[in-house]
């Protein structure tokens, strides 16, 4: 785990060392005079050498404090911690309602292969997958929100937990679930078919108890092995989607601080955001190891 | 001629010789994958090959014998002991002079079906030991290629098919010209019957005794199946656990087995038609792991006829009991 | 394959003998080829793909003819217009047409798709290869790597790096490739090492092969099949992400004509003029099924052991 | 004299695969009297398996299809039943144990759960009572320490005590007939001992038929009353244990039996069969044996599908070879000098 945050950091602060323009500069506007620049730089430390700047923001880092953004002044820390909760409560309710729409979809187009309803949830499967999500937004934007008016265009509605507010999340769920609903609904019927084909399940047929409990006793408790290293895989996809659909829905979220960041290159806010990002993800992939000793017993011989 | 528990490799007729062989397989685990265990697959083995026999090794799934053979003609590095070819100490010998042996050894693996390069044709698998250890030019290889598939039985319309367009049975024919193609004198051959089925493997048996009889081959025969072991076999080599703990010559072992182990063994191989199993020994349990042998005689927890403490404290050496027949047991100390 | 899971030593599963002299199996690499053909037709998603994708690159290699107008030329006189028969997709804010806009698009999509593929299979399957052939401290060093990688969403990753070079084609490129490569790099370690587990790399040490020689004649044709497949399937992935980014402005710049450009323009005028947004939309989606559909196909028809 | 327990008539299963038909059941005849033991053996590839997966039901459809036959259970037409209907039979009264220990076992399922799991359905049973049957039933398949296995997963098992675990499965319902596939063929010489051991002895105790399937002749002598010898999709020779070995009539059969090395006689050179096992898909017609047969008589053998018959003057032993029919000329091997006594 630490290793990998660590290359996280590496990676980012390289990325952000390595970018032309100068942070000074970019503070104080194009018309600023250059001893006021040269000044913010020794300030900014700037002129330090870049592995004592590394240091030096890991160490703050370590601490909670993310620097100062160049564009707002304010702690980048206190920035990201005002739309972290918009972000989870996204990626929350789009995994959410992948779960819902892909997992009994799989299943059953797995049971029932080659049967007409296999074939249909392939094809919706295939257009989710193949769907831009910026498209889907906008289209989703003009026939929900402008010609039909149920839900609201853009923002998120607060208090939290409102029927509003569910209403203003809605949008911006189904936009950044369905891509990923497809593709697990694909996966979760091939890891399914794998599992039907196994001589396991041949023996549980053998013993006449059924249909029903050969599926779902024999075969769904496997198939969720597969299926949770899938969802684990689909975290940070989750969260890749969101950075665009929260541009598009205006939706108050780090993505959104991001791409602001980016456009305005407020360095400190881009750094803070990029690793808050990947806390997340490592956070969620334990998670997910967590949940597999809970589905497989073959960890305890490991 | 009697057999000493260590050889004296230069003196006698031996073609290939193992002294004290050792080969671990490092379990490492946890995160930092510290080298935690060793799975002892082959620990202190000792014996020879002679010129122009064939020597059968057998034992269980597990017991190292593929190992041992592997390690013989070093495919794998062994993790300690000695090894001769022809006289000389080949233990760790330059990489060079591992590409002349090459040559001199060559392997023929359990399933055909996985040890030939699926993307190559015939023709370029049985070309291939040719071109890259020998410095024949293409004609040379041409003709040898022609005659190999000649030996084994081929067609010249075979040449370009890749092989998962043959039989189980052919594959193997492939195989065997491949192994054959650099004019090896020792062969080890892997369980090379195994896969097939009953009628495939008496030709491919009939085949592997001719072409010993032609090219003078040495063969090092890997196998389960004692019935194939006797028919094939001049002296066979019984392992268990890692162990050597029976050598004799064919008919000296299955007519007078010593060690507990190869008769449980023997008395284990169903019977087409016999008077029945009043006498078979049945053996409780099965092979502890080699991971963590037990102590002393590494069979002591499944033997019939175990003889007190010092089963469990001291490991028994291959000792003679008559005539080119050694055994490792503490009953005929 | 559980059909007749019958004897052990028949390993086809399915109660076929294998015939020997009789095979019917056709030979050759080319009746490999021809197999795999025949196998893709079977499959109509497929053919679906193949013929999208077949008309995409059409489209990309003969858009000035295709396209009615310059897709930059503008025309003040027809300002969004909706879609009729002089301009079937419409015209946007500034007259340009919207169908010869889409149709030059397909060059940036072509482009992007096969050059951005490109570089991250160069990259991938090198490192996956050094990964997987030499195991050790190459390999935990590399898989390091990609856990580092992994753990950063990889919008966010390929936005931070195209953002931070400015925009524009080149960082889109630079950015892209350097997120989409870890896909390779796993797939082609874990397809080498598995290809490493098979008897027939003993076989090639018993006929004293060099590593180069292993690696080129047992390692990547036995890897190959996938490695297309994958590339094959990460092209949709990399158009959309392309479009992605240039939709947040962080891409292809306007006014050229990219799909995710083009849309992003429209955005604001979803509510008085719907075409300038769909119709770039529509190709995207239309692209991203027919590569998928072929990748799906080739997948099936490469590994017959592969559940349909 | 009653029905017999088993009756397979005239069994035609297809595979449909990319390549072509295989016609891999070729009118398959076969019965298992009440309280028999009847061997199947063959070669890969020979329909031995798909037989016995017919006969459960268990056989994947597509690509299998049962063209046409029969297969009655007790008087009851299997082939006809639903697979709910089925489902009242399979696993209660006909049982079957499988090749693979180590894949026939639901991993992420303790022991206990897959033992009781066909009591549960087919017994009116509680779980408690249930429970107690398998500890039981483990405790005479030669498992100690059965009530702690009852909670184990099959990963802290070996082969050989997983192999004991599907034989106690198999029997928990005491079944009138079980069918085991190939059940030592993935273990080693000395647990194949043990595992044959424990079927006999289980045999006896619970008064089943069964059916037993192997590519290895000799394991099958070691429990078989009756023989079936399978060749490329058809039964060709039926008969007593005794008979195969001391009078083998079919010559497949004959050949197959002299090229096994064994460990009581030794032979310089081991007797092979010329050519190789045909094509399944599109088949010849006639004898699927012509091409390699070394009694080959002539046009009638690549023509006529050979049907299984007593041949004159024998009895209780079935051939399917034109070699023995009346319009032969050929002389039969028992008339030939020389041949009984190999």
């Amino acid at each position: 785990m630490i290793p990998v945050l660590i290359g996280v950091t590496l990676v980012i602060s390289s990325v952000v060392y390595l970018s032309p323009g100068n942070p000074a500069q970019i503070a104080l506007g194009q018309n600023a005079n250059p001893e006021a620049i040269e000044e913010l730089e020794a300030e900014m430390g700037l002129n330090d050498p870049p592995h004592v700047r590394y240091l030096d923001w890991l160490a703050g880092a370590a601490q909670g404090d993310l620097g100062t953004s160049v564009r707002s002044q304010r702690p980048v820390s206190e920035m990201i911690m005002e739309r972290l909760p918009a972000t989870l409560e996204l990626a929350i309710a789009s995994m959410a309602l992948t779960l819902i729409i892909a997992l009994p979809l799989g299943v059953i187009s797995a049971v029932k292969q080659y049967t007409w309803v296999d074939s249909l949830s392939m094809v919706f499967a295939i257009f989710w997958i193949s769907m831009p999500s910026f498209w889907l937004a906008l289209i989703l934007i003009l026939l929900f929100s402008v010609n039909w008016s149920i839900f609201p265009i853009s923002g998120r509605a607060t208090p939290v937990f409102t029927a509003t507010w569910l209403m203003s999340l809605a949008l911006p769920a189904i936009a950044t679930g369905t891509r990923r609903a497809g593709l697990l609904t694909r996966m979760t019927r091939s890891s399914m078919l794998e599992i039907l084909n196994e001589d396991y399940i041949r023996t549980a047929r053998g013993k006449g108890i059924g249909d029903r409990a050969v599926i779902y006793t024999h075969a769904m408790k496997n198939a969720m092995i597969p299926i949770i290293t899938l969802i684990g895989l689909q975290i940070p996809l989750i969260f890749s989607g969101a950075v665009i659909i929260e541009t598009v829905f205006a939706w108050p979220g780090m993505g959104r601080l991001l791409v602001n960041a980016v456009l305005s290159r407020d360095y400190p806010v881009v750094q803070g955001t990029v690793l808050v990002y990947a806390v997340i993800v490592i956070a969620a992939n334990l998670a997910v190891d967590v949940a597999y000793s809970y589905f497989d017993p073959r960890i305890k011989y490991d | 001629m009697s057999l000493q528990r260590t050889q004296d490799a230069e003196s006698t007729d031996a073609l290939l010789a193992a002294e004290e062989v050792q080969k671990y397989f490092p379990i490492r685990s946890g995160i930092l994958k510290r080298h935690t265990a060793d799975v002892k697959a082959v620990d202190g083995v000792s014996f020879e090959i002679r010129r122009g026999e064939t020597l059968g090794l057998v034992g269980e799934s597990g017991c190292g014998k593929s190992t041992l053979g592997k390690t013989m003609m070093r495919l794998l590095d062994p993790t300690g002991g000695r090894i001769y070819f022809d006289g000389e100490d080949i233990t760790d010998v330059s990489r060079k002079r591992l590409r002349q042996l090459r040559r001199d050894m060559q392997i023929i693996f359990q399933d055909p079906g996985s040890s030939l390069n699926p993307r190559m044709n015939v023709a370029d698998l049985i070309t291939e030991p040719m071109r890259s250890l020998t410095d024949w030019d293409k004609t040379k290889r041409q003709n040898r290629l022609y005659e190999l598939i000649e030996e084994v039985d081929l067609q010249e319309n075979h040449l370009t098919r890749a092989p998962h367009e043959f039989s189980g049975g052919q594959q193997q024919r492939i195989a065997i010209a491949r192994a054959l193609s650099v004019n090896p004198s020792l062969i080890v051959a892997d369980e090379p019957t195994s896969a097939l089925d009953v009628s495939v493997q008496a030709k491919i048996l009939n085949l592997m005794e001719d072409l010993q009889e032609k090219y003078n081959l040495t063969y090092l025969f890997i196998s389960h199946d004692l019935s194939v072991i006797k028919h094939i076999c001049d002296r066979v080599a019984v392992m268990y656990l890692g162990e050597l703990a029976e050598v004799a010559p064919a008919d000296r072992l299955f007519e007078t087995p010593k060690h507990p182990y190869t008769r449980a063994l023997l008395s284990g191989v169903p019977r087409a038609n016999a008077e029945r199993m009043d006498d078979r020994i049945i053996l409780d349990g099965s092979v502890p792991s080699p991971e963590d042998p037990p102590s002393g005689c590494r069979f002591h927890t499944r033997c019939q006829e175990y003889i007190g403490d010092v089963c469990e404290t001291s490991d028994p050496e291959l000792d003679a009991v008559g005539d080119g027949h050694v055994c490792a047991c503490h009953h005929y100390d | 394959m559980s059909v007749g899971h019958s004897d052990s030593d028949d390993d086809e599963g399915d109660g076929t003998p294998k015939g020997g002299q009789g095979s019917r199996v056709a030979t050759g690499q080319l009746a490999r080829a021809r197999t795999v053909l025949r196998r893709v037709m079977q499959n109509r998603f497929a053919v679906f793909g193949l013929v999208v994708v077949v008309a995409l690159l059409v489209t990309a290699a003969f858009a000035p003819w295709i396209a009615p107008y310059e897709p930059t030329e503008q025309n003040y006189d027809a300002l969004k217009e909706p879609p009729s028969l002089e301009h079937p997709f419409g015209t946007d804010t500034y007259g340009r047409d919207v169908f010869s806009r889409v149709v030059f698009g397909s060059r940036y999509a072509v482009f992007l798709g096969v050059v951005i593929v490109g570089i991250e299979m160069l990259i991938g399957v090198s490192l996956g290869l050094l990964a997987g052939y030499y195991g050790g401290w190459t390999e935990a060093g590399i898989m390091r790597l990609v856990d580092i990688s992994l753990s950063i969403p990889a919008i966010v990753l390929a936005l931070a790096i195209a953002g931070m070079l400015g925009g524009g084609l080149f960082p889109l490129i630079v950015a892209v490739s350097l997120v989409g490569w870890r896909g390779f790099a796993r797939l082609v370690r874990g397809d080498v090492k598995s290809v490493m587990e098979e008897e027939y790399i003993e076989s090639a040490n018993a006929a004293g092969l060099s590593d180069f020689r292993v690696i080129t004649r047992y390692v990547l044709p036995n890897a190959a099949s996938s490695i297309i497949v994958y590339a094959t399937l990460t092209i949709p992935t990399v158009i959309l992400w392309s479009a992605g980014l240039s939709f947040l402005g962080m891409g292809v710049q306007p006014p050229k004509p990219e799909w995710g450009a083009i849309l992003a323009a429209g955005r604001g005028d979803i509510d008085s003029a719907w075409w300038i947004a769909t119709f770039p939309g529509l190709a995207i989606m239309l692209t991203v099924i027919g590569f998928n559909g072929l990748g799906d196909g080739l997948r099936d028809a490469l590994d017959p052991r592969q559940v349909r | 004299m009653t029905d017999p327990l088993l009756e397979i008539d005239d069994l035609h299963v297809h595979f449909h695969t990319e390549e072509g038909t295989v016609e891999a059941l070729d009118g398959v005849s076969l019965t298992v009297e009440r309280d028999e033991v009847v061997g199947v053996i063959g070669e890969s590839g020979c329909g031995k398996s798909v037989t016995a997966f017919s006969t459960m039901g268990l056989l994947q459809s597509p690509p299998a299809e049962v063209v046409s036959g029969s297969i009655r259970y007790d008087g009851r037409e299997l082939l006809d039943l639903s697979d709910d209907e089925l489902d009242g039979i399979r696993g209660d009264d006909i049982t079957m144990i499988y090749q693979d220990p180590m894949s026939s076992l639901n991993p992420v399922l303790t022991i206990g759960h897959q033992l009781t799991e066909p009591l549960l359905a087919h017994r009116d049973i509680s779980k408690a009572a249930a429970r107690q049957k398998a500890i039981e039933m483990l405790e005479a398949c030669g498992l100690a320490d059965a009530e702690r296995l009852m909670d184990e997963y099959p990963d802290a098992l070996s082969g050989g005590m997983r192999q004991r675990v599907v034989i106690a499965m198999a029997l928990i319902t005491e079944p009138k007939l079980l069918i085991a596939d190939e059940p030592t063929t993935a273990l080693d010489v000395t647990i194949q001992a043990q595992i044959m051991d424990l079927l006999r002895d289980l045999r006896e105790e619970f008064e089943m038929s069964v059916l037993i399937i192997s590519h290895d002749l000799a394991v099958i002598s070691e429990i078989a009353d009756r023989m079936a010898v399978m060749y490329a999709g058809n039964v060709v020779e039926t008969c007593s244990m005794r008979e195969l070995f001391e009078a083998p009539l079919h010559p497949y059969t004959r050949k197959l039996a002299e090229s096994i090395p064994s460990l009581e006689t030794s032979v310089q050179r081991l007797p092979t069969i010329e050519g190789t096992v045909p094509e399944l898909i599109d088949p010849p017609t006639g004898c699927r044996f012509a091409s390699r047969c070394p009694d080959y008589i002539g046009s009638e053998c690549d023509e006529i599908d050979p049907q299984l018959a007593e041949p004159e003057g024998i009895r209780d032993h079935e051939v399917a070879c034109h070699y023995y029919t009346d319009e032969s000329d050929a002389e039969p091997p028992w008339q030939i000098q020389g041949v009984e006594d190999q």
